[in-house]
């Protein structure tokens, strides 16, 4: 099932990428992202519990089902203001 | 009204678009770029957001302030791109009949905002090294030599 | 700096003044001159203040946020004489290194400056009367006869 | 004994006159100067407990024991802001 991942700050620059296209297998869930990018950096673990994703430009738990053509985001820690 | 913008924020202007003939209080939070951040001195702010996320998210909590207090005027505005040492990154303004709702309704705001929306912090420190906010708390040393080799590219 | 003034306040300048290096956050409090009062329409309105005693005054409020809070610049401006409806009355700003002491600083001295500082307002109503802000709500028949007999002079 | 009145806002209208010096007799405390007030426009008896003095620009008690020559400032609620 093909997903689109979005990363930013911190997170764009551990994976190496900002955009990607991923294909994942049978239903994921929002978690398998992280699964995923822990594979392309195993930094990721250490960041893991501080990320959050987005599907679709809303907050989700990493329970959440993906659908065809989601686009997740990753979202490090904030720090606007 | 709720806004991203890579110019100088015109505080003027927001007060403007707040006050309306009914109006009694305006309550103004102007987050500025500090120069120390952690005991380090810092020279210069870079920030970028998940844009088309972070206005909606504004959009929700312009809206969800407007459910809790009677507000006459909400705005967000969030600076992107290079900010220099003492210019505004953030202003949230907010007016109503009476000053402990702009208050309240202020600081709820920019409280949430910081919390929830998709900004993102780069601090350029006067050492040369240049660090997403908050990364080298996590594991700092690793983070600072990474940061260090990254300025070099 | 604390101020009183028969012009406009410029807000940008009273920011401008409020921002150093250090400071993370700035919060602003601007009274706007209101339409309405006690259900009644309210056209213009008019400041006197006792000019040395208010001066003084407002200097303590600062002295005092000072002491309470670590402020790195604290501003209190009042204008006098006649302020139209959607005009600012009054600007108070306080800046910090973070929000939550610019926040309760901030409301510290309007809630003071409001309670204590000698400055009296007097409301310009659409039906013609002219009367001292809560000067009808002690002896309301005799008071309103005395401002529209005030008028006619 | 000689002090400076000063009245504002509607104290002003009510007395009729914004500064004034006036003679009191003995060794006055500032509540004389209600007292006189009242005799001067007897609507002051109405207004009496909203009204704070201040001496010398500083608020007083009514209590307080007046100088020769003290300013003694006659300040309605005040209502800025």
């Amino acid at each position: 099932m093909k997903i689109y991942l979005r990363l930013f700050a911190n997170a764009r620059d551990l994976a190496g990428f900002g955009e990607q296209a991923v294909d994942l297998e049978g239903n994921p869930r929002a978690a398998e992202v992280l699964d995923y990018l822990s594979r392309v950096n195993p930094e990721f673990n250490a960041w893991r519990r501080s990320i959050r994703l987005a599907v679709n430009r809303r907050y989700v738990d990493e329970g959440h089902v993906l659908s065809e053509n989601d686009e997740v985001a990753v979202i490090p820690p904030v720090s606007g203001g | 009204m709720v806004a991203l913008t890579l110019n100088p924020i015109d505080i003027e202007a927001v007060v403007a678009k707040l006050i309306t003939p009914a109006s009694g209080g305006v309550n103004v939070f102007i987050g500025t770029t500090r120069n120390h951040s952690h005991g380090r001195e810092v020279t210069l702010l870079e920030y970028e957001a998940f844009e088309p996320m972070a206005i909606e998210l504004m959009g929700d909590l312009e809206r969800r302030a407007h459910e809790q207090w009677p507000l006459h005027g909400v705005v967000l505005v969030h600076r992107l791109g290079k900010v220099s040492i003492g210019e505004a990154s953030v202003v949230v303004g907010v007016s109503a009949s009476h000053r402990k709702e702009a208050f309240e309704a202020c600081r709820y705001l920019i409280d949430s905002l910081k919390k929830e929306v998709p900004v993102w912090k780069r601090e350029h420190f006067a050492d040369g090294t240049v660090e997403w906010s908050g990364e080298n708390q996590k594991s700092q040393i690793k983070k600072q030599n990474k940061s260090k080799s990254e300025i070099k590219n």
